[in-house]
């Protein structure tokens, strides 16, 4: 084939701005498309509207129109609250209400702190060409090796108890992550498959560990374990909303820019993209490939870990097997999201976390079941990973043509 | 995937509470005790759609079904689940019907319902409920028992009720409704010793946890106690009552590992089989009914009616009255009765019982359903205990 | 290369993996020694039922003494052992290796049976149930993959199809009508796969994940908003068990081969029939090119993309029939995540089976044997905490996929999506 | 059958890779289409062989207009092609890769008639004297035979225009000239032959005309009896061109590397380097001419380190090297490896990390853990401006260059550091003339620095041009080492073919060496 011309002219300033937006472009189209297909399940799921536009198809457009309004109201108000109460709250200058009215923002933020560990997790793993499925089951062991610190050393002081439980959290993710990746490596399992085994033998080490006397709570004979003692607690972040968002959206946030700055910035990034992006020829620049696949599965299973660590420390203080109603897949979608950048990453989670903390109030008011949001979210990768079907609908033209950004390589090494 | 695995109890009191209600404390006094045969007689199914009559509710009182209590009107009664839906066919549906039957019959004006889908949830939807003003909070099962002492810790004036769990020491503003499951399996057992034809009865769980494992204790202290009042040697497959181990599926969800089980007690010989895992037992129930001459004891509710597919193959079922205590709850808040503490049912309060055998009904030998009647008045009484019985007959 | 070099190459590779496998083997049989025939009580017997419940023909059960058994056992192990270090099987080498898994097995049996009695006829019937929606989930990777197109989806195809047979033979009354609804859906969700991953070029597996994601989403959303308010829509009909007539007599293979439901049947069939028609017709040979080199393919006039939508979307009616027997051939009823991964290792079982229909059924045997002895020891009461039995069949497929996936040959174009330049 | 295309005009995007071609092929007539890499001759044949549209143009077959949609409707219409990188499936059979496509079938569901298939192979083979074993598989051939079953492939379907694109590539000299023989003799049958090519050489062989292509269009038409090399090189280029390389002769100092008894296993664990012995000097550069797939791609690999190696030995100044590739690395070794895109350079990164793919850890591009961004960026605008890789920006996409851009990124990363040795391999393949000049002339220039230089080359004309000393390989064996004085383009094929070095190669030789080739 005849070599494609050289692009003359550097990027300008204001192409730079375009390409930034087209980049926000998609991905809100894909949002808006998902939450439009999302509403017309509500309503086709409702047995006595689908009667009801048999026999009276406006009354039951307009009855449509009022349910889904309510669920997405409800959605919202639950996630960002009320703005108008913010500002009454300032003017009055009251500050308990001022606080209150925070609440659903703190919801949403504390719903989306492990969600951006699980996704920094799959993003760093589709950077290094891995696809990890097993956030969840990594989230776990962390949380497992988290909680056992927790609430195992009493009388520690913050200072030392809290990083030693968080380093107990990443590394119990990093074990469980290291397996994946070693198999990889070593015997050229692919990570997809055993990512996911490893999730079931994980519920079920963790359904083991709470009923023996280490973890156990005394004087229980549910699978509850020991409660993470305050020493080891991440404190809530706002004072006054116990129940919100915790400390363990700081060390998330420092997370990202440490991953990013992996990534970007660092030789064990560069190694880790380099292979990510061409194996054969990082292997002939000299890069130990094996090595940095499983290096790069440890590190994505230690963070994965931290989601489960943050939970435990900071949400609920304890582990129980129900711990994540699905982190570790809604990770997948983030990663997607997000682009694999950690900062699309925390943008794609706090938009997830805005959606969990909202399903509970839709719930409440309209009775609609949370696993909409997870309908919703799977709509919204598809859309993300098959931009051409977003452009199709909307009629955008293509810019440049980018194909997605992780290529899988059927199962061999 | 792994959402909703720690449903993790359809199901009874803790093996702690139950030892601690046996030991004579804080049982309460209401309702009258069963007479011969009522228990098997009167429980209905808790079907959605129907709220079954109140009788037996553990708060006790004797108001007319369907008659509107003052100040019901204004009422509000809202439930939080753990992680499985009200469609579990299990305890959370169960509690459920509790809410739709006290709307039905005390006309309270509105009930509510929150399904969590994890930990995460447990706090935001009890806040979401104390938030609506909701006059008395259900949350069920043990899982909530965290959650449900923090909020009612934070919020001395609002009501609870948890089902499953129980305070100790008790918090003024809880009412904890357990139930003493094991009374009611042991009758189970007892039937299903002696209806076997093969010597060989089966019962796995869903997972391996306490509440699950007293349905379990209680089926074999049935089979013991059958063994040593006839000198017979029933074989009870898939619980070691000795080792405390037995079958367990790992999951509520996956019917398949139900069914797969069940296979495996048949083709070992067993030709009655309880299965004491939600949805899964449904599973378990497939298996009998394409097998040939086997029956099945489903537990929580009166399967026969609320599963009719499998009324073929339905022996009986152990009841757990979860709508009863739940109805007993909300009628204490309304009527202004209402306390903290623990409401245990019992046999003895028809809280727990045995369903009736519906097709088996000529099938179980009129020896039989007096010897189990006998057992029942001895369980109520006091006479026999239960726990006495899980490893074998006392005293050996 | 010259056939001289080609040798020496073989033979000094192979002595290593020789003497290895020979420690291997070794290993096993003292395991086999101590841990089973060791472990057992001193003149405790073994009890094997050979008979299912209710057959014309009764064997009388095989009874073994534990201790000696499992120790004849290991001798034979070891000894075996002992040759693969001293001379090697040559080309035997694999069926040795069967040989040894065997007696393992046995061995193991052997101990968990001690002091009690295990239908192995119910071992298995269990096992053929078990690997019947594998076997399905395995044929349908098969046809993808043979295609050059992976399919991880195929967990929420079974799941989907699961839910829509539950749906629609409950609605109709008929489970045939179930199972054709649960095929259409399959097929469904197949093309939406094929239009991603071979028209919109995502990438293979993100497009499967995200149909899993789906799949999953919406059947634990219907079956809140829809099943729960409406639970006669999950009320199948169950498709029970047919005897067939004389050939289920034969004792011992009768009951586990010819008492069966008609998706065990069919999967039979299939197997076959998938297995010819992919080797052996001008179809297969055409769909076997496109996976393996699809531009060759292309270049004599057969049409890829084509080939590759319509294997996809024969797979995914395939995926579909094991989701509608979940439902209709087992639990009669659809519950939420019910699949439990069975997807997953069907992938597993292909691969084992080196992406042939018939190796991928004996692969899913051996998953639906690791699943029913599972079962089986947590009903003779072994004293195994049921969470570490529960963890096996996983367990396994992770020991495959690693120990295997070297060794066998994906198609060439697998998940390497086609661009005509 | 008459061929003609009239006006064919193919774009891509950025591209126009053909435009308004006209070519006619009589009945019978072998037909040569000259051009450089990239003048757009094999986006024609795939044009006229139904994988691409053309945006403008016919096709006319005897007179009639005829559209093909796919290869299927070309292949009905009697069209044949040998593709330049093989059309068969590895793992298929000789009788399954021919008949895939027009299949022999009988009974019910197409069930496969394999034994039919068989018996019309054997015709076809016997009948224009390919021999080839019909229930061998593809995967075990070697690359000559696989050509027959190719050439095969397009006889089963009956073509009476046969495409042969870069038929040469991978065949010994000799090997080409049994290929000459047999185009020569179907096309006295009646076959028509497109054979596409770039070597002047074959051209005025074989050709009865020749058709020049240059960016797309058609520079000329003529025969070999009206034309020289030197016109058709004018012709295909635009200008004259040099084919030869200026450098003085080599002062070969010490031994850099020394190879002793090397033996190295390729994928399939089977030898592929048996017993190798070599010597490199400092100053000199030593080419290894060879067929492909005779070892020289694992040989490569072991000295780099990147293959493991079963026995012998790999000496970089005296010290033991082959451990791992960053180790030969640090000892001063560079490598110019085979493929540019797969094993080179890393698409999706830019220019800059591209040149620092294998530093990128040393100082002064990274302290600790941390990038050094500055240091590599300044470095990469150095060496972009250095070596001329044409490019807006250094943080632009390598996959974005030309491959001659390419290249000369991977030549700027290995060639800016003081080095011991240079491996390289096919350094100039699927490059334009000028690009290959400027790649000869660097590695002559590192040469003259008095690094030692090892070239691995399937193409004569390059080993001719650059090399010093000249190792023939075959069989994962050196036989013989020459001067390339003494060198000639025929001796060199007859010693890649398998002669041993004393004598020469009579026909049936040669016949030996090719069944020990098909058996191996």
């Amino acid at each position: 084939m005849a070599a494609v011309p050289e692009r003359p002219t550097r990027p300008g300033l204001t192409r730079q701005a375009v390409t930034f937006g087209r980049g926000l472009l998609l991905p809100a189209l894909a949002i808006l498309t998902a939450l439009i297909l999302g509403a017309l399940v509500i309503v086709l799921s409702d047995p006595d509207l689908v009667t009801l536009f048999g026999v009276d198809p406006v009354a039951a457009l307009g009855a449509s129109w009022d349910l889904v309004a309510a669920a997405y109201g409800a959605l919202i108000a639950g996630s960002i609250g009320n703005p108008g109460d913010l500002v009454g709250a300032l003017a009055a200058g009251d500050l308990d209400a001022f606080v209150a009215a925070l609440d659903p923002i703190s919801v949403t933020l504390q719903r989306s702190t492990p969600l951006i560990f699980a996704g920094l997790s799959v993003a760093l793993a589709f950077r290094s060409g891995l696809f990890n499925i097993g956030a969840e089951g990594q989230l776990y062991l962390g949380a497992l090796f988290a909680v056992f610190v927790g609430f195992s050393f009493p009388g520690l002081p913050f200072f030392i108890h809290i990083p030693l439980a968080v380093a107990a959290g990443f590394l119990g993710g990093a074990l469980w992550g290291f397996i994946p990746g070693f198999l990889k490596a070593r015997t050229g399992a692919h990570e997809v498959i055993v990512t996911i085994m490893l999730n079931y033998v994980a519920y079920r080490l963790i359904d083991l560990a709470l009923k023996t006397d280490v973890f156990q709570r005394p004087g229980r004979e549910d699978p509850i374990s020991k409660e993470v003692v305050e020493s080891a607690a991440l404190p809530p972040l706002i004072p006054g909303l116990a129940a919100g968002v915790h400390w363990g959206l700081v060390i998330a946030l420092i997370a990202a820019a440490v991953v990013s700055w992996l990534l970007f910035r660092s030789t064990k990034g560069f190694e880790f993209r380099a292979v990510g992006l061409n194996p054969q020829a990082a292997r002939y620049a000299g890069i130990d490939t094996g090595r940095t696949v499983i290096l790069a599965m440890a590190v994505c299973g230690g963070l994965a870990g931290l989601a489960g660590t943050s939970e435990v420390l900071g949400s609920n203080r304890r582990l129980v097997s129900g711990l994540s109603p699905g982190y570790g897949f809604d990770a997948i979608a983030l990663a997607l999201l997000g682009r694999s950048r950690p900062l699309g990453v925390v943008a794609a989670a706090l938009l997830f976390g805005a959606l969990r903390a909202g399903a509970t109030p839709m719930q409440a008011a309209t009775g609609i079941p949370i696993d909409l949001v997870v309908v919703v979210q799977a709509l919204v990768i598809m859309f993300i990973a098959a931009p051409a079907l977003v452009r199709g609908l909307y009629r955008i033209r293509a810019g440049r043509t980018t194909g997605t950004e992780v290529f899988s390589k059927g199962w061999g090494t | 995937m792994g959402t909703t695995r720690a449903l993790a109890a359809l199901v009874a009191a803790t093996a702690l509470i139950v030892g601690a209600c046996q030991g004579g404390a804080g049982r309460p006094g209401g309702g009258s005790p069963a007479a011969g045969g009522a228990g098997a007689g009167s429980p209905a199914a808790n079907s959605p759609a129907g709220g079954g009559p109140a009788g037996g509710s553990p708060a006790g009182g004797g108001a007319a079904a369907g008659t509107p209590l003052p100040g019901a009107a204004d009422f509000k009664a809202c439930e939080v689940s753990d992680t499985g839906g009200i469609d579990d066919k299990g305890f959370n549906q169960n509690a459920y019907a509790g809410l739709e039957g006290a709307k039905a019959e005390f006309g309270i004006g509105e009930i509510k319902f929150l399904e969590s889908t994890s930990e995460a949830d447990y706090n935001r939807n009890i806040q979401t409920f104390i938030n609506e003003k909701c006059d008395l909070i259900v949350t069920v099962g043990f899982l909530l028992g965290d959650a449900t002492e923090a909020a009612a810790k934070a919020n001395p004036k609002q009501k609870f009720a948890i089902v499953d769990f129980a305070y100790d020491p008790v918090i003024p503003n809880v009412a904890g409704i357990v139930f003493a499951i094991d009374e009611a399996t042991m009758l189970g057992g007892y039937l299903a010793a002696g209806m076997s034809k093969t010597g060989k009865v089966a019962t796995f769980g869903g997972i391996d946890i306490p509440p699950v494992r007293t349905f379990m204790e209680g089926f074999a202290a049935g089979v013991n106690y059958y063994n040593k009042q006839k000198g017979k040697n029933v074989q009870l497959l898939g619980w070691d009552p000795k080792k405390k181990s037995g079958s367990f599926t790992g999951d509520f969800q996956d019917t398949a590992k139900g069914r797969q089980v069940t296979e495996g007690f048949i083709q070992e010989g067993a030709d009655v089989v309880m299965a004491v895992a939600g949805p899964v037992g449904l599973g378990a129930a497939a298996a009998v009914q394409d097998a040939e001459g086997v029956m099945f004891i489903g537990v929580d509710v009166d399967q026969a009616i609320s599963a009719p597919e499998y009324r073929d193959v339905m022996l009986s079922s152990i009841l757990k009255r979860i709508d009863n205590g739940v109805k007993g709850a909300i009628r204490s808040a309304l009527e202004g009765r209402f306390k903290g503490g623990v409401q245990v049912n019992t046999l003895k309060n028809e809280g727990v019982g045995l369903a009736p055998y519906h097709e088996f009904e000529n099938d179980v030998p009129q020896e039989l359903d007096a010897e189990i009647d006998a057992l029942r008045q001895a369980i109520a009484s006091g006479q026999v205990k239960p726990a006495d019985w899980y490893e074998g007959a006392p005293g050996q | 290369m010259t056939a001289a070099a080609t040798t020496v190459g073989a033979g000094s590779a192979g002595l290593r993996r020789q003497q290895l496998f020979g420690f291997v083997y070794l290993a096993l049989a003292a395991i086999i020694a101590v841990a089973f025939g060791a472990a057992t009580e001193p003149g405790a017997t073994s009890s094997f039922e050979l008979n299912a419940p209710r057959v014309a023909v009764q064997l009388p059960p095989l009874v073994v003494p534990s201790a000696p058994t499992a120790y004849a056992l290991a001798g034979l192990c070891a000894f075996l052992g002992a040759v693969q270090l001293t001379r090697g099987f040559g080309a035997r080498n694999a069926v040795v290796l069967g040989a040894v898994v065997l007696l393992f097995i046995a061995g193991f049996l052997v101990w968990a049976a001690s002091t009690r009695s295990m239908n192995l006829v119910g071992v298995l019937q269990g096992t053929l149930q078990r690997a019947t929606p594998i076997t399905f989930a395995a044929l349908a990777g098969v046809l993808c993959e043979r295609a050059g197109v992976v399919n991880i989806a195929i967990e929420g195809m079974l799941l989907t199809g699961a839910f829509v047979a539950a749906v629609a033979a409950s609605a109709t009354g008929s489970p045939w009508i179930g199972i054709i609804a649960a095929v259409v859906v399959g097929a469904l969700l197949a093309a939406l796969l094929a239009v991603l991953s071979i028209r919109y070029r995502v990438d293979q597996i993100i497009a499967g994940t995200v149909i899993n994601i789906f799949a999953i989403g919406m059947t634990s959303f219907l079956s809140a908003r829809v099943l729960q308010r409406r639970p006669e829509l999950n009320n199948p009909d169950r498709l029970g068990p047919i005897q067939i007539p004389l050939l289920s007599d034969i004792p011992v293979v009768g009951p586990i081969v010819f008492n069966n439901n008609v998706f065990v049947y069919a999967m039979f069939v299939l197997v076959v029939l998938i297995h010819v028609a992919l080797f052996k017709t001008r179809w297969g040979l055409r769909v076997r090119a496109v996976g393996e080199h699809p531009k060759a393919a292309d270049t004599v006039g057969i049409d890829v993309l084509r080939t590759r939508y319509q294997n996809v979307i024969l797979g995914g009616m395939l995926a579909g029939v094991g989701g509608a027997f979940l439902v209709l051939g087992s639990t009669g009823r659809f519950d939420r995540e019910m699949t439990a991964g069975r997807g997953f290792i069907g992938l597993a079982a292909m691969i084992f089976g080196g992406w042939a229909p018939v190796g991928s059924f004996f692969a899913s045997l051996v998953f639906g044997f690791a699943d029913s002895l599972q079962a089986r020891l947590s009903i003779l009461n072994v004293p195994i905490p049921s969470e570490l039995l529960l963890m096996v069949p996983y367990v396994v497929t992770i020991l495959v996929v690693a120990g295997l996936v070297g060794r066998a040959r994906a198609p060439a174009a697998d998940g390497r999506p086609y661009e005509k330049e | 059958m008459k061929l003609e295309l009239q006006g064919i005009t193919k774009r891509f995007p950025g591209v126009v890779a053909n435009e308004g071609v006209d070519l006619v092929v009589e009945p019978g007539e072998i037909h040569a289409l000259l051009g450089e890499n990239g003048a757009g001759k094999t986006t024609l044949m795939n044009v006229l062989y139904g994988l691409y549209r053309p945006d403008e143009g016919e096709i006319l077959l005897d007179g009639r207009s005829v559209t093909f949609h796919d290869p299927g409707d070309a292949i009905a219409a009697g069209i044949g092609m040998v593709h330049q990188h093989f059309m068969l499936v590895p793992v298929f059979t000789v009788t399954e890769n021919v008949m895939l496509g027009a299949e022999s079938t009988r009974g019910f569901g197409g069930l496969l008639d394999v034994a039919d298939a068989r018996r019309r192979i054997v015709e076809v083979s016997e009948r224009h004297g390919l021999r080839v074993d019909p229930d061998a598989l593809v995967e075990d051939l070697p690359v000559g035979v696989r050509q027959r079953v190719e050439i095969i492939k397009a006889l089963y379907r009956r073509s009476d225009v046969l495409i042969l694109d870069e038929p040469t590539a991978v065949l010994t000299p000799q090997e080409g000239e049994e290929l000459f023989a047999i185009m020569r003799s179907l096309a006295r049958s009646g076959t028509s032959i497109i054979f596409i090519t770039h070597k002047l050489n074959e051209v005025l062989q074989v050709a009865d005309r020749i058709t020049v292509l240059r960016r797309g269009r058609v520079a000329g038409t003529t025969t070999p009896g009206t034309t020289s090399r030197e016109q058709l090189a004018a012709m295909m280029v635009g200008r004259s061109v040099q084919l030869q390389v200026d450098k003085a002769p080599s002062e070969p100092a010490g031994t850099v590397l020394e190879i002793k008894g090397l033996v190295v296993c390729d994928d399939r664990d089977h030898v592929a380097v048996d017993g190798l012995d070599l010597t490199v000097h400092a100053g000199e550069i030593a080419c290894i001419a060879g067929v492909q797939g005779n070892g020289q791609t694992e040989l490569v690999e072991a000295v780099t380190g990147l293959r493991p190696v079963s026995a012998g030995t790999v000496t970089l100044d005296g010290r033991p090297i082959t451990a791992h590739p960053r180790r030969v690395f640090e000892a001063g070794c560079a490598h110019v490896p085979e493929d540019r895109l797969e094993d080179g350079l890393v698409p999706g990164f830019t220019i800059a990390d591209n040149l620092v793919l294998n530093s990128y850890y040393l100082a002064p591009y990274a302290t600790g853990l941390r990038l050094e961004r500055h240091a590599i960026l300044q470095r990469a605008r150095e060496q972009v401006a250095q070596y001329d890789v044409r490019t807006p920006s250094v943080f632009n996409d390598v996959a974005n260059l030309s491959g001659g851009n390419q290249q000369k990124v991977i030549v700027a990363r290995e060639f800016s550091r003081p080095i011991r040795l240079l491996v390289a391999a096919q350094p100039t393949r699927g490059l334009d003339v000028g690009s290959i000049e400027y790649i000869h002339r660097r590695i002559v220039e590192k040469r003259d620095e008095g690094t030692a230089v090892l070239i691995v080359s399937t193409e004569l004309d390059e080993v001719l041009a650059l090399a010093d000393r000249i190792a023939v390989m075959y069989q994962g064996r050196i036989v013989a080492i020459l001067d390339p004085a003494e060198a000639t383009p025929e001796r060199l094929g007859l010693l890649m073919g398998g002669a041993r070095p004393e004598e020469g190669l009579d026909p049936e030789a040669q016949e030996i060496a090719a069944a020990a080739a098909s058996a191996g």
